[in-house]
């Protein structure tokens, strides 16, 4: 199961979890299961990127995840 | 012809009797020299003139010469041709330090001594040295010529005396006398570009034993013209220009200064600032003077 | 009406029409097609409109068109001699003195009025000569060494 | 990957665009006309805030020569958005700030454009525009911004993140925290802890080149605009939607570009050029004037950082409290997500606590400006650390070793690092001549970290091969640092042609796949990744035509640096004869006859690069009685990856450290009661010049990035992390002061010295004067 950790100001979208395991193939399953069980975070999620066992996509999408991947949501960041 | 927009005409008379027609004749016509505020303050809508009067055809405003008596700056010689005259750097080092410290190389390549006079800026960087070197405005107009000391042609900020059809020909500043050197020290936050914050000239005689015989000092940038300060020159004459004699000059400058805050400094910092100018300044005018067998 | 004026450009006779009050610069971008001077403040305060007015060094914004009449002009479009390259802007590419490049048709014209008047300057000569060139990319730091390596290249060929 | 020698990579040819940019034929944005052309010009607010109450356009549409007048009211709402990154865009954000609709928020807020035969006709027509404002108070700094009772710019702003307080009627666009441990324990365990707030003032990108663009509109709502853009796919699809075109209908060519350090990616003037255009049916050419550039496009913004941090005695940094209040001018989305993310990323912290927030303000919207957000975030960081130092005695680059994160440990915003080289910079710096070198008289010497992550994103590339075997490379990100001379190479290198047989081109929006913006240090990286798999293609296919010239099985030829090996035994297939090892430009000269064109192409999504770490080194000379400072050495030292050109990697950091030190020393937005900026123009808008800088030593160091084939990892933005920071340590090691508040301008120096003196001395408010 791959580990999510959230933002810490989001836990007033999740009723204080701050980090949740969760069973996914790939990025999109990981966040529709976030958003099914946090409803109060989807709009929270659109504007998040994604940082797999250490490297970060702006864009996440269907990036695959190993059993035991470490994910953690971060802000986006745009370049100059 | 542009549609919706007046023309406004460009003329180049050959003499200064031209000029001065054409001055007299349209009263909002302005005369450009290097047009490095006009221009400038033209684009920005801050001048809106009937027609640009180019004076640098005229012999009389481009000329630099110098005799037994003095120098003779024509008002519309550019920046970069007074430094590369030999005698100004020898003898008015100060004057050339300022004519240096005008904008950009390409700015002095345009700008001339005499627009830097007539813009009437407080922060001019010639001004102040002109004033300490007892320079005349040599003004022509349609009842003949006149001459302005420095110190007096410029009345606040942008204003002269120049009379409608009035034109500033040419500075005069007369040979200094024996052991006699000037300095103009500026402060500006980047090494260049800037205009001046503060600004300090002095000249100073010396006699042979090293006594202040004679002193003038100007500040600029710190009040609405540049200054003449009489009470920083007395501080100075009679002394040998000791630490002691530089610091009272320094007060009587930062105490002669009425600056304000702006944009590019406050008037606690120029007040400051002046003073430390004026006695660095005093310093390497005397050591010049010294110099000066 | 329409002034016209007749000029010499990078050594040819050149006329044009302009008002009264047309800069230089757009005379010459706009109505003879030389954009290789640009235009970045029109104020005096960048440097990218360098040209050579009778070989003096000016900001082309603050000369207005028709005092160009009976003058001479040389700007980056007539600092190569036929096929081959003016040493500055040969050693200009060779040390990487430039990056998005809009300020260097006005660096090399200002750097070549330096040379002409000092074949040998020092850093600090250089650095002050050229304080009304902005760039924003280089830190100046390739920009004084593609100067200073100009001239002791030049320095080296008139000594043969 | 550290095993592989490369012929090309590493050299320093000369740039493929150069000789077009030293004879002054390379076309910058103003540098093109068309036939027929317009000019248009912007009418602005003369107000920071107020209402609009109407706009009276008749005398302006009369005007002689006015072919087409453009208000607001002109142009569609919309809700759409465009991603740039963490700052996604609203559109309708864009289009009210190109084009003022109810509102005016900003002092030169463009309120209504015209097109007319001349510039001056323009210029004229504006005048007679009548618009009737209410005014309203504006509010300049974040403190203003989110007083109670505070005038609001917005209505129906909502605060986004993890709001504390109600989530509207209020000027707080967003609201992020970041947090590990238990803060108020790690302070416990702490033997020293600093704490100060340090202000950081707006600042411009200051490219040289103003925005500028042509665009023309036909019957039919096809549009073409020629422009000086980092972005364009973000010019296409920005101006379609704003001025209600599709964007199928809208090609972007882009010219030259004449810098732009993220400040040219949004769209100011492109969708007005062309809605004018439609209009009157002719092309209109756009230009800015430097005011207007200062005024209305995007500088970064002006922060207040809080930042307290504890230490053990043996230097262990225990615990971080960081509060950031970025401006986001006009309009939501400042950097301040990215500034907290940056703010303690060097260090491995058990303990901390940020918080940022995001703050509207009547000041020009911000826009992108080189590692957006991590300036002003670590120079108040690196300020505290080098106080830490100072209590603990310690050498400062020790200190930062001793917390220093490497690979393995987790990052302070979020997942674990991968190969970096934050130590290796360290060690560099800390043996570099320079560190131990004896400091002058009035003179002190500053040190500081800087931090950034570099972009990966959307990149595509083409190589076709000509019969002569030389190869054309086609990409869509304008080069603003010589990213077609590192292209080239990339290709070089992969075919073994010589670099001078490559052809490379920024290709417009009709031509390049889609690709984003040249920015966020990203193009070597991912563009370049993009060029090496096409280039890889490429050879791909090159074995084939060989393998079919010799009659054998793909599998059976070699690649051999620039050539094909046959098996052995191999004949050619036409004469017979035993094969020879055929050439890229051999096996080209037959393509005709082995299948056609020889087209290489590959398209990918690459994730952020991967971590960069800067370390500067800065010399000031202090005049201590005018405040007036000078950098008299500096060094910066740097972990990049790979340098593909080095060059140019030099010049990416001389150039980042400039930047910076113009922030730290003069650069600034001066603002008057009413909200109007006093300074816009590069006389007193003071950026550097080369006479205020010396030589700029770099050092650079290469820690692979695993996730390029080379080991690329991004450089343009690190280098103007570190100089706030290094400049404000040096000013606190010259001086004994720690300034808190940038730029170090003289007076507000000479402030603080004149105090400490006064404070020794008895004499409050006096400034001392010494000999």
């Amino acid at each position: 199961m791959a580990t999510v950790y959230l933002p810490s100001g989001f836990a007033q979208f999740t009723g204080g979890v701050e980090s949740v395991a969760i069973e996914a193939p790939r990025v999109a399953e990981l966040l529709a299961a976030l958003r099914t069980r946090f409803p109060a975070l989807a709009d929270q999620l659109d504007e998040m990127a994604v940082a797999i066992d250490g490297t970060i996509y702006a864009e996440p999408g269907y990036q695959p995840l190993r059993a035991d991947s470490d994910v953690h949501l971060v802000p986006r960041i745009a370049g100059g | 012809m542009i549609p919706g927009m007046a023309a406004i005409r460009y003329e180049a008379p050959a003499t200064v009797a031209d000029a001065v027609n054409l001055i007299q004749a349209d009263p909002a016509a302005r005369i450009l020299a290097g047009g490095t505020d006009l221009l400038v303050q033209f684009r920005a809508g801050v001048r809106q003139p009937t027609a640009f009067v180019d004076v640098k055809r005229i012999p009389d405003l481009v000329d630099i010469a110098m005799d037994a008596g003095g120098l003779r700056l024509g008002a519309a010689a550019c920046a970069a041709a007074i430094g590369e005259q030999a005698h100004v750097r020898r003898l008015w080092p100060g004057l050339a330090e300022a004519v240096h410290l005008i904008g950009s190389t390409q700015i002095q390549g345009r700008g001339t001594v005499g627009g830097n006079v007539c813009n009437a800026s407080p922060a001019a960087d010639t001004t102040c040295a002109l004033i300490v070197n007892r320079a005349m405005c040599l003004i022509a107009g349609p009842s003949g010529e006149r001459r302005v000391p420095v110190e007096s042609f410029v009345t606040g900020p942008g204003r002269t005396v120049l009379a409608p059809g009035e034109l500033l020909v040419a500075l005069w500043i007369p040979r200094p006398a024996p052991r006699t050197a000037d300095a103009y020290l500026r402060l500006i936050p980047r090494s260049e570009m800037d205009i001046a914050v503060a600004g300090a000239a002095v000249s100073v005689t010396l006699d042979p034993a090293g006594t202040c015989t004679a002193a003038r000092v100007a500040i600029g940038a710190v009040a609405p013209t540049a200054l003449l300060v009489p009470a920083a020159a007395r501080a100075l004459v009679g002394t040998t220009l000791d630490e002691s004699a530089l610091r009272a000059a320094a007060d009587a400058a930062g105490a002669a200064a009425r600056p304000i805050d702006d944009k590019r400094g406050t008037a606690a910092y120029r007040r400051t600032v002046v003073g430390v100018l004026t006695r660095r300044a005093a310093k390497i005018a005397a050591a010049r003077a010294e110099n000066r067998r | 009406m329409k002034l016209h004026i007749n000029t010499t450009i990078n050594g040819e006779p050149a006329e044009f029409l302009c008002d009264g009050h047309e800069t230089l610069v757009s005379a010459l971008r706009n109505t003879l097609g030389l954009t290789g001077t640009k235009e970045g403040c029109s104020t005096g305060d960048c440097g990218a409109c360098s040209v050579l007015l009778d070989g003096r060094l000016v900001p082309s914004c603050l000369v207005l068109a028709p005092e160009a009449h009976g003058r001479s002009i040389t700007t980056i479009e007539g600092i190569a001699s036929g096929d081959t390259l003016h040493p500055l802007q040969r050693v200009f590419l060779e040390d990487a003195a430039l990056q998005c490049g809009v300020c260097t048709p006005g660096f090399i014209i200002a750097a070549k009025a330096l040379l002409d008047a000092n074949p040998n300057p020092t850093e600090a000569q250089a650095r002050f000569w050229l304080a009304g060139n902005l760039c924003r990319c280089t830190g100046y730091d390739k920009i004084i060494r593609a100067v200073l390596d100009t001239a002791a290249t030049m320095n080296e060929a008139a000594a043969v | 990957m550290s095993e592989r020698t490369f012929e090309v990579v590493g050299t320093r040819p000369v740039r493929h665009d150069g000789v077009d940019k030293v004879t002054g034929r390379a076309a910058y944005g103003a540098d093109a006309n068309w036939p027929g052309m317009l000019h248009g010009a912007l009418l602005r607010s003369p107000h920071a805030h107020a209402r609009i109450v109407s706009i009276d356009t008749r005398a302006a549409a009369a005007a002689p020569g006015v072919k087409a007048v453009l208000i607001g009211a002109d142009l569609p709402d919309t809700h759409a958005t465009i991603s740039l990154g963490e700052a996604a865009m609203d559109v309708r954000d864009m289009s009210h700030n190109l084009m003022a609709r109810d509102k005016v928020v900003y002092h030169g807020q463009p309120v209504a454009a015209v097109a007319a035969t001349t510039l001056d006709a323009a210029r004229e027509a504006l005048g007679r525009i009548v618009v009737q404002y209410e005014v309203l108070t504006p509010v300049l700094t974040v403190d203003e911004a989110l007083a109670p009772g505070a005038p609001l710019l917005h209505d129906d702003l909502v605060t986004k993140g993890a709001a504390v307080g109600p989530k509207t009627g209020t000027n707080l666009a967003g609201r992020y925290e970041f947090k590990r441990g238990d803060v108020a324990a790690g302070f416990q365990e702490a033997d020293t802890i600093v704490e100060r707030e340090f202000r950081t003032a707006t600042v411009h990108q200051g490219y040289i080149e103003p925005h500028a663009c042509i665009a023309r509109c036909g019957e039919d709502g096809r549009a073409v605009v020629w422009c000086s853009t980092q972005g364009p796919f973000v010019v296409r699809d920005a101006t379609a939607a704003i001025a209600g075109l599709d964007a199928a209908h809208v090609k972007v060519i882009p010219s030259e570009i004449g810098g732009g350090f993220g400040g040219k990616i949004v769209v100011y003037l492109e969708p007005i050029a062309v809605a004018l255009s439609r209009k009157a049916q002719r092309p209109v050419k756009m230009v800015m004037s430097r005011d207007e550039v200062f005024r209305a496009t995007g500088p970064t913004s002006g922060t207040k950082v809080h930042v307290r941090i504890g230490a053990r005695r043996d230097g262990t940094i225990v615990a971080a409290r960081v509060s950031l209040w970025y401006e986001a001018g006009a309009f939501r989305g400042s950097p301040v997500g990215a500034g907290a993310m940056c703010a303690l990323a060097p260090y491995t912290i058990p303990n901390f606590f940020i918080d940022a927030h995001d703050v509207v303000v009547n000041k020009p919207k911000v826009a992108a400006y080189r590692a957006p957000g991590s300036p002003m975030a670590m120079f108040a960081v690196e300020s505290v650390i080098d106080e830490i130092a100072r209590e603990l005695k310690m050498d400062p680059i020790d200190l930062r070793l001793k917390n220093a994160a490497a690979e393995g440990d987790q990052a302070a915003y979020g997942p674990k690092f991968g190969p970096i080289g934050l130590r290796a910079v360290l060690d560099a710096a800390k043996r570099h001549p320079h560190w131990s070198a004896p400091v002058g008289p009035n003179q002190g010497r500053g040190f500081a970290l800087g931090f950034w992550f570099n972009g990966g994103m959307n990149s595509a590339a083409t190589i076709t091969l000509g019969a002569d075997g030389s190869a054309a490379v086609f990409t869509g990100n304008p080069d603003i640092g010589g990213t077609r001379a590192a292209q080239a190479m990339m290709v070089a290198e992969e075919l073994g042609v010589d670099v001078d047989r490559v052809r490379p081109t920024v290709a417009d929006t009709d031509t390049a796949g889609y690709t984003d913006v040249t920015g966020g240090s990203r193009v070597c990286f991912a563009t370049g990744m993009a060029v090496i798999q096409a280039a890889q293609e490429v050879r791909e296919e090159l074995k084939r035509r060989a393998a079919k010239m010799w009659n054998v099985a793909p599998e059976q030829v070699t690649w051999e640096r620039g050539r094909v090996l046959p098996p052995a035994g191999a004949k050619d297939a036409k004469s017979g004869a035993d094969a020879q090892p055929l050439t890229v430009a051999q096996i080209a000269a037959r393509m005709t006859h082995t299948g056609g064109p020889i087209v290489g192409r590959a398209a990918l999504y690459a994730p952020m690069a991967g971590p960069g770490f800067g370390a500067h080194i800065c010399d000031l000379e202090v005049d201590p009685e005018t405040g007036r400072s000078r950098v008299v050495r500096y060094t910066a030292l740097q972990d990049v990856g790979k340098a593909v050109h080095p060059s140019y990697v030099e010049g990416q950091i001389q150039g980042g450290a400039a930047q910076g030190i113009g922030w730290a020393l003069n650069e600034e937005y001066v603002y008057n009661r009413d909200g109007v900026m006093e300074n816009a123009g590069f006389l007193d808008y003071r950026m550097p010049v080369a006479s205020d800088l010396p030589f700029i030593d770099t050092v650079i160091v290469e820690v692979p990035n695993p996730l390029h084939p080379y080991g690329v990892r991004g450089v343009g933005e690190v280098p103007i992390v570190p100089p706030l920071g290094a400049v404000a340590n040096a000013m606190r090691s010259a001086t004994g002061i720690r300034f808190t508040e940038l730029p170090l301008s003289p007076p507000r120096v000479l402030e603080q010295i004149a105090g400490v003196d006064a404070r020794r001395e008895g004499r409050p408010g006096t400034v001392a004067v010494g000999a």
